[in-house]
């Protein structure tokens, strides 16, 4: 586990450096009453995965769309706290000037247009970069070579397809941006285990060679702390832990918890006789 | 059966439906960038052609400059829609912002008729409403001259809307929009500005149809009810579809025209009214999405 | 920073071993089926079988078809060719009512709840077809009828106590996050009691923690009902571990079926989705 | 104390055109009349209130205008919906409703109706004046034998009321009627006026109402029909109907109750009113439009019927409604009477009684000369009276065994 | 702190289903339905019982019906009032024909009469959705007047084709003040919701808003479509055609076709959605929005010396205005708002 070194250093230099994107004691209520997120801190460095980590509802999603500021169409209101990206602060731009800025959202539940081919789905990525003809081939190409399925399907509507092929399609679009941060909402869903490992790959390249930032919300915990750099996580919408991913690996909790071994090593499925309570780190 | 009558029947029939289709194209303008259905367009249509009237009238301005201040009016009013209704309600459900829009056509309508009143006014384009002369002593087939310029107008209308959804990057974008707001935030399509330019493109729209209608009828409050006459057209052509705007509007113009006059005297006539309505009905029964719109996506 | 509270736990009902289950015979039996959308072929001439009590998956890469097997099951997809035969009855096609009624209840992958409804009330709409008064006896909440609500609402309130929602009986499902909205689907096919309970990736979107629930939850009710499962799942883990038997597609083709033990070690199968044998 | 009459009217909608000039006549005459002491010393006050030409609405401002200011005497809602809506509430709330030219045409017979007052003139009597003029025209009313006459109607209880006295005129005179109906609100008559113009009628009889009567000029234009055949009723006869068609509606006739023209009242109007800023009408183009003197008949008549109650009930102080019915039912607005208001021929002689609240019956035809309407028919005309009443009677005497009432004068 | 659920526990399914389950709520519905029966009628002004609390019941009940089908069912209809012309023109041929027919049993035969039509114009939504449904029901709307004005029977050969409602009497008892029409539609209102919250809060209920959410899934949950939608297209048609009998007996007394145009249709739409979608209770809130705005604003507007004409124009553009802002608010409509006001209360004086 030599990388899981690597991480432990490059999370104690980031926080030296000035952080890529910071969220700052948010709090989020949807409907005027729901109070979601209570006070959420996280930092991403740039050129970093960050995982944010979580049971169901712990607030990951609102998270990022509260970054995405895609928060105002669901009747969700920040009523605490500020977010900054690149040293500015973003949290009353539109969503436009975000992506303009290089800040791009996959959403959770893949959210293609249906009506669209898969091809025209791509190219709305594209929709602020101004890009030439040329370019946007050649992003086009680098889509398709990420996910051929996608090409095999480029004519059909999108909501014809798989939900799989949905999910790629809806990555592949963010791509389409040239984003420099990408958040991105559970892009395992649905995937076959082979593409999650491709899609990881693709993120660990899209970081290491042309220094995207990441911000996932993930419920594949293993995977997400194998390509992070540095962990968050959720519960009952408060950070309860933080580290470098290999720290978080290594936690006896998050071990039990979030990444299913125990003292024994992996269970099977099979033999889990319990129905299972969780602790709580925060009662 | 008179065939010379028939003929005229016909063709007044699929004159009148290209005037039926100038109002649908702004309905689908709408609907078909933004998932609105509007129900406000009638009111538009009745702004937009008694303010231009209104300019000439109590301010003595020609024709030639109360039209493009129109257009700037109509401008502004699709970019106050935007701010004003449309953004807060972003990805809302449908029937939320079809609500809106009645509540806007209601604005409109007492708008219109406190700055300019309650008066009927005549508009009087430069072509006069008359039959043509030469396919009378042609053909011996009666046809207004009037209406063969309107669908000249409704043609290329059509034509170049029609193209700048299909081809441009613009068009995408509206389509994307009417599929999902969310998603379309997310990709970053500046949903406000285009909204905006759209509404102020509908405006445009109204206006023609509102200098049509009322060369055609004159300008008063009934123009807001062209828009129901729309309707069917909508239904029938599908409301994504620019060409089923045109296409709906002949059928419906011809059918309905051909039903009066040869159906109605058998039933005590006057079924103009839910003739094309139930036409439009039969039909989406074969086809639910109308001749040319959308098909509805419903996949698990 | 922790809290060391004692782990709960809560004794399930006696589970037998997969080797004590009684598995029945062949319950539902798919014979070379083919459909295709326009030009696309989403399922060729694929033969499997389902047999009682077993917990079926399929599995395969994403688009080969899986998704579109469970809808010409229970009838949402009419497939061009081959035959359906469930217990005993061949048929051409299922029709989604028909399968209702004779059992077949199911989850989607893409949730399918009813948004507007609470966590209840769809609960409770899974038992519809066991519900016998008309809708005047309904407006009038009168005598059997509202004996009815009450009989079916306590065995609503069973299948929350078992998925452990009981906190958020109330709440709109739309505002649930995801994994406890595909708590609640799954709430609402078992409220069918069905016999045969198709589940398509019913564990997407949860951790760790959660899918052993959710495994948990689908050993038991077939332990407990005797319901046969057929289920589509990604997580190569859970398939493994709790199925009887799988069936592999790709590309709409089948190129494997067995035991958990024989797909794994099937070379096409790994060629075509597993990648690296684990 | 003021003599307070109830106003619901309307000012926005479809119909806005037609109640803003009629209630700017009715108020205009109200203001004048009290700028000069009111009527005799009684000062007449008023309230409207925005009905929106929806029998919904106009129910509910009937019953609120009605209990106001000590509870009103008098009221007009220029709506058949609303006059409907109201028609129930009148005898027990004892306040008299006039419909002056529309409404129930049966409602003249004021035994039956002791509340309601289609003064002037009712549509079966304008349909009778109609043929009169029609038959008149042509050189006599055997003439009319073997000529076509197209009825093209709002395809409504208004459209369809004249029905039975064409039915029978033209059995008795022998003119064939073809019956086009259009559909509300009628913006497209294309397929109606091919039908017109391949049966090529004499006559159009236009009965519309709204925007139909400018689309059907219009379409008549566009279909090459001559506008000098088609005659209107008095819905269809104002500027409303003839501005907005420009010159197509040149030498198109219709219907009036009031003769186009000027009199010493309209100029009193002018300048005590709008040139001292207190007139209506927003636009001063409009005074002496058909419309407002439409509603300045209809104020005349008022006052007239408020005079004749005083002059019963005693003087210089305001009637209640039950005296106000009284009054209405014996007004006598003679020559010499509208001489003195200064409208000599503005309308016709009304006398009413409990048997003839309309009180009348005549009619003028006007002619639209591309700018502004001119009367055609120096004399008021008279339909078959005694038709029409053999109608009423019947009509009339269903409608009290349906609502079992027992015909009688009221007191 | 008076407002708390806290304490009140549920010991039977049966005390948790019922409609009200919160004491506080029980509490205020009775006394607010004691008011309604007792005072109302003693205190109120014959115009406000005549004038707004008859429409206003009058056109909940309507609005009940739509909801019914548009926030129940999912299915948008713009042809609300062709069902109740038909419920109103039936009733009135029943009594006309039917001598000594009991005027309830004509307002239940009316409302059956507008099921049937209800049922003929439904079929379509079997393959038709959305707008495409809605602009269908359009033909509802235009035909059913058509013929009411075409059909000389069904206005019973009147001339003027306008319908007389005959005197409301029910055991020798007429019904002919303001007040004793008020109670009476106040029953048959009261009655009618009840049963609407009976339906709903049962299968029939679910199987509606399942059709609505997910018409797929709700068909392979073994609900059938077409049962389903039919049946909401009758119950809401007999709602419908019930509230235009009442329209008819209760309010106008004299009713022509035309009143129940479209322009009708439409406001019972907007006390739908401005109401609340999906919510009984909001269709109250709804018909009492649109009965009483106009009416509050014109009250208003006439109350500054401004010209009849301005403040007319004035007043309908800020009833759209109003609209848009309530809409914006909460597009849920009142009945949400409502909600969210009770769950602060709830909660109150904490603000989470
Ligand atoms: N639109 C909304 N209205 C009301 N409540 C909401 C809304 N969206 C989310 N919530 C609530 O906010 C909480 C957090 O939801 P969120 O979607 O952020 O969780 P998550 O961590 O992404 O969960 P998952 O892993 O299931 O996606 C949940 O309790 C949910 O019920
Ligand atoms: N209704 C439909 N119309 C057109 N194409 C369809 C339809 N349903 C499925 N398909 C196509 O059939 C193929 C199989 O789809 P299916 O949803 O069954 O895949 P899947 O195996 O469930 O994939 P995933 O794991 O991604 O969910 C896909 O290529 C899909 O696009
Ligand atoms: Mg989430
Ligand atoms: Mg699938």
């Amino acid at each position: 586990m030599n990388h899981a070194a690597n991480t432990a250093n490059a999370a104690a230099t980031a926080a030296a450096a000035a952080p890529y994107l910071s969220v700052n004691n948010v709090e989020v209520i949807y409907d005027h009453v729901i109070l979601v997120l209570k006070g959420v801190s996280l930092q991403v460095p740039q050129g970093k995965i960050v995982a944010l980590l979580g049971a169901n509802g712990a607030g990951k999603s609102t998270t990022l769309k509260t970054i995405s500021t895609l928060l105002r169409g669901e009747r969700g209101d920040v009523t605490k706290g500020e977010v900054q990206f690149k040293g500015e602060r973003i949290d009353q731009l539109t969503p436009n000037e975000l992506v303009k800025r290089g800040l791009s959202q996959v959403m959770e539940g893949r959210h293609c247009f249906g009506h669209l081919s898969i091809e025209e789905n791509l190219l709305t990525g594209a929709y602020t970069r101004n890009a030439s003809r040329a370019e946007l081939k050649e992003s086009l190409e680098k889509v398709y070579h990420y996910f051929p399925r996608l090409r095999e399907r480029r004519t059909s509507q999108a909501g014809y397809t798989s939900g799989g092929e949905q999910q790629m399609c809806a990555i592949g679009r963010a791509l389409m941006a040239k984003p420099s941060m990408i958040l991105l909402d559970e892009p395992s869903m649905g995937i076959a285990p082979q593409i999650v490992e491709e899609i990881f790959g693709i993120v660990k390249d899209l970081n290491s060679k042309e220094n995207v930032s990441f911000l996932l919300a993930e419920q594949n915990t293993s995977i997400a702390l194998r390509y992070a750099d540095f962990g968050y996580i959720l519960e009952n919408g408060r950070v309860v832990m933080e580290g470098a991913a290999a720290e978080l690996s290594a936690n006896e909790d998050v071990k039990e918890f979030y990444l299913g071994v125990s003292g024994a090593g992996r269970k099977s499925f099979r033999d889990m006789k319990f129905y299972r309570r969780r602790k709580r780190w925060l009662a | 059966m008179n065939l010379n009558f028939f003929f005229e029947v016909l063709i007044g029939g699929l004159l009148s439906g290209v005037m039926y289709a100038l109002v649908a194209i702004g309905f689908v303008l709408i609907y078909k960038a933004s998932g609105v259905f509007n129900f406000a367009q009638g009111a538009m249509v009745f702004f937009a052609a008694l303010t231009c009237v209104g300019m000439v009238d109590q301010f003595g301005f020609s024709l030639w400059l109360a039209v493009p201040l129109t257009i700037v009016v109509m401008i502004i009013l699709g970019i106050a829609i935007e701010r004003v209704v449309l953004r807060p309600l972003v990805n809302q459900p449908e029937i939320t912002l079809f609500m809106a829009t009645i509540g806007l056509a209601f604005f409109i309508e007492g708008l219109a008729q406190l700055v300019w009143g309650a008066q009927v006014h005549k508009l009087e384009l430069p072509i006069e409403d008359v039959p043509s002369e030469y396919l009378m002593e042609k053909f011996n087939i009666l046809v207004s001259q009037f209406d063969i310029m309107a669908a000249g107008v409704c043609a290329l209308l059509v034509t170049s809307l029609a193209l700048l959804f299909s081809q441009t990057k613009v068009g995408r974008a509206l389509r994307a929009v009417a599929d999902d707001h969310q998603a379309a935030l997310a990709v970053g399509i500046p949903l406000q500005r285009i909204w905006a330019v759209l509404w102020a493109v509908a405006g445009l729209v109204a206006l023609v149809a509102g200098m049509l209608w009322g060369a055609r009828n004159g300008v008063q409050f009934a123009l807001t009810f062209v828009a129901l006459k729309a309707l069917p057209v909508l239904i029938l052509g599908g409301f994504t579809s620019m060409p089923g705007a045109i296409v709906g509007g002949l059928i419906i113009g011809a059918t309905e025209k051909m039903a009066e006059v040869y159906i109605g005297p058998l039933v005590g006539g006057g079924i103009e009214g839910w003739f094309p309505y139930v036409l439009a009905l039969l039909f989406l029964l074969v086809r639910p999405e109308g001749l040319f719109g959308e098909k509805i996506i419903r996949r698990i | 920073m922790l809290m060391n509270e004692p782990e709960t736990r809560f004794e399930a009902a006696p589970a037998n071993d997969s080797g004590g289950r009684k598995i029945g015979p062949v319950i539902l039996d798919m014979q070379n089926i083919s459909l295709s959308f326009g030009g696309v072929r989403a399922l060729t001439d694929i033969s499997f079988n389902v047999k009682q009590h077993e917990i079926r998956a399929i599995i395969g890469p994403n688009g080969a078809g899986k998704s579109s097997m469970l809808n010409v099951i229970n009838g949402v997809y009419r497939p061009q060719q081959g035959e359906i035969i469930y217990r005993g009855q061949h048929r051409k096609n299922m029709d989604c009512y028909a399968a209702a009624k004779s059992g077949i209840a199911r989850t989607f992958q893409n949730i399918a709840l009813f948004k507007g409804m609470t966590v209840l009330d769809n609960i409770m709409t899974g038992r519809n077809l066991k519900m016998k008064s008309n809708f005047l006896m309904q407006a009038l909440y009168w005598g059997p009828a509202r004996r009815e609500e009450i009989e079916h609402r306590v065995k609503a309130e069973e299948i929350i106590d078992f998925l452990e929602i009981q906190a958020i009986r109330k709440t709109p499902v739309g505002r649930l996050p995801y994994g406890l909205q595909k708590r609640v689907e799954l709430g609402r096919a078992l409220a069918a009691e069905p016999e045969i309970l198709l589940l398509d990736e019913p564990m997407a979107g949860m951790n760790v923690e959660e899918k052993q629930d959710m495994c948990r939850f689908i050993l038991d009710v077939n332990d407990q009902f005797g319901t046969t499962i057929v289920l589509i799942e990604h997580d190569m883990g859970v398939v493994m571990d709790i199925s009887d038997r799988v069936v592999v597609l790709d590309y709409g083709k089948k190129i494997g079926d067995g035991t958990p033990d024989e797909v794994r070690t099937n070379q096409d199968v790994i060629n075509a989705y597993l990648g690296v044998a684990e | 104390d003021d003599q307070y009459v109830a106003l619901p009217s309307y000012r926005v909608g479809p119909y806005a055109a037609g109640g803003s000039g009629f209630y700017g006549g009715i108020i205009d005459y109200f203001n004048l009349v009290n700028l000069s002491g009111g009527v005799n010393g009684v000062k007449i006050s008023w309230e409207e209130c925005e009905t929106e030409y929806n029998p919904s609405r106009g129910v509910e401002c009937y019953e609120r205008l009605k209990t106001k200011n000590g509870g009103a005497t008098m009221v007009e809602p220029l709506s058949t919906g609303v006059a409907y809506g109201v028609l129930d509430r009148l005898a027990t709330d004892k306040i008299p409703m006039t419909t002056i030219g529309y409404g129930r045409s049966d409602a003249a017979n004021g035994k039956v109706f002791p509340y309601v007052f289609p003064l002037i003139t009712s549509y079966w009597n304008q349909a009778a004046a109609m043929i009169k003029y029609l038959g008149d025209k042509n050189g006599g009313m055997d003439k009319l034998k073997g000529k076509k006459i197209v009825h093209l109607y709002h395809d409504s209880a208004f459209g369809k009321e004249p029905m039975p006295v064409l039915d029978a005129l033209s059995k008795q005179y022998g003119f064939e009627l073809i019956k086009i109906p259009v559909t509300p609100p009628g913006t497209e008559q294309q397929s109606q006026w091919l039908q017109i113009r391949q049966a090529n009628p004499d006559h159009v009889i236009l009965w519309g109402w709204g925007a139909m009567n400018a689309v059907a000029i219009k379409t008549a234009q566009r279909n090459g029909f001559p506008r000098e055949k088609m005659l209107g009723v008095w819905w269809a006869g104002s500027e409303e109907d003839t501005v907005p068609t420009g010159d197509a509606a040149k030498g198109y006739s219709a219907m009036t109750f009031n003769t186009p023209g000027s009199y010493p009242l309209m100029d009193d109007i002018h300048k005590k009113l709008y040139d001292a800023g207190k007139g209506n009408l927003a636009d001063r183009s409009r005074i002496g439009s058909v419309y407002h003197m439409r509603g300045v008949s209809a104020a005349i008549l008022w006052v007239e019927a408020m005079r004749t109650a005083q002059e019963k009930f005693g003087k210089g102080k305001p009637v209640t409604g039950e005296q106000m019915r009284w009054g209405l039912e014996h007004l006598n607005v003679d020559e010499a009477r509208q001489k003195a208001i200064g409208a000599l021929g503005m309308l016709p002689v009304v006398k009413t009684s409990c048997d003839d609240h309309e009180g009348s019956g005549a009619v003028k035809v006007q002619q639209w000369d591309g700018k502004k309407w001119n009367a055609i028919t120096p004399n008021w005309i008279i339909g078959d009276k005694a038709l029409t009443r053999k109608l009423l009677e019947e009509s009339s005497a269903a409608y009290a065994a349906e609502k079992k009432i027992t015909p009688a004068c009221a007191k | 702190m008076l407002y708390r659920e806290a304490g009140q526990f549920k010991t039977s399914y049966q005390a948790d289903s019922q409609i009200f389950p919160i004491l506080q709520d029980r509490i205020a519905l009775l006394s607010l339905l004691v008011v309604a029966i007792v005072v109302v009628p003693q205190l109120a002004s014959a115009y406000t019982l005549s004038a707004i609390l008859i429409p206003f019941l009058i056109f909940s009940l309507a609005a009940l019906g739509l909801n019914i089908l548009t926030g129940y069912a999912g299915q948008l209809s713009l042809g609300t009032a062709a069902f109740m012309a038909v419920g109103a023109f039936a009733s009135y041929n029943f009594i006309a024909r039917l001598p000594g027919l009991p005027i309830l049993l004509a307002f239940v035969l009316g409302g059956l009469s507008a099921a049937m039509v209800g049922i003929a114009f439904g079929l379509p939504s079997l393959r038709i959705r959305g707008f495409y449904l809605a602009a269908s029901t359009l033909a509802t709307q235009f035909f059913v007047v058509w013929c009411l004005t075409k059909i000389p029977y069904l206005t019973n050969y009147s001339t003027s084709g306008v319908i007389t409602a005959q005197k409301i009497v029910i055991f020798g008892y007429s019904f002919d003040t303001p007040a004793s029409k008020y109670l009476l539609v106040l029953a048959v209102v009261a009655l009618m919701a009840l049963l609407a919250k009976n339906m709903i809060r049962s299968n029939v209920g679910r199987s509606w808003m399942a059709v609505r959410d997910m018409d797929v899934a709700a068909e392979v949950i073994g609900f059938r479509l077409m049962r389903t939608k039919l049946l909401a297209f009758a119950v809401s048609s007999f709602y419908c055609g019930v509230a235009g009998a009442l329209y008819a007996y209760a309010y106008l007394g004299t009713v022509e076709p035309e009143a129940y145009s479209l322009d009708l249709s439409f406001r019972i739409l907007f006390m739908v959605i401005i109401g609340g979608v999906g919510s009984v209770l909001g269709s109250f809130l709804g018909a009492a929005f649109i009965v009483l705005l106009p009416v509050f604003l014109n009250i208003v507007a006439h109350s500054f010396a401004l010209p009849t004409s301005v403040a007319s124009n004035l007043e309908l553009m800020v009833f759209g205005a109003l609209i848009i802002f309530f809409l914006i608010v909460e597009p849920h409509g009142l009945a949400r708002l409502w909600q969210i006001a009770k769950e602060k209360l709830r909660l109150w004086p904490f603000p989470h």
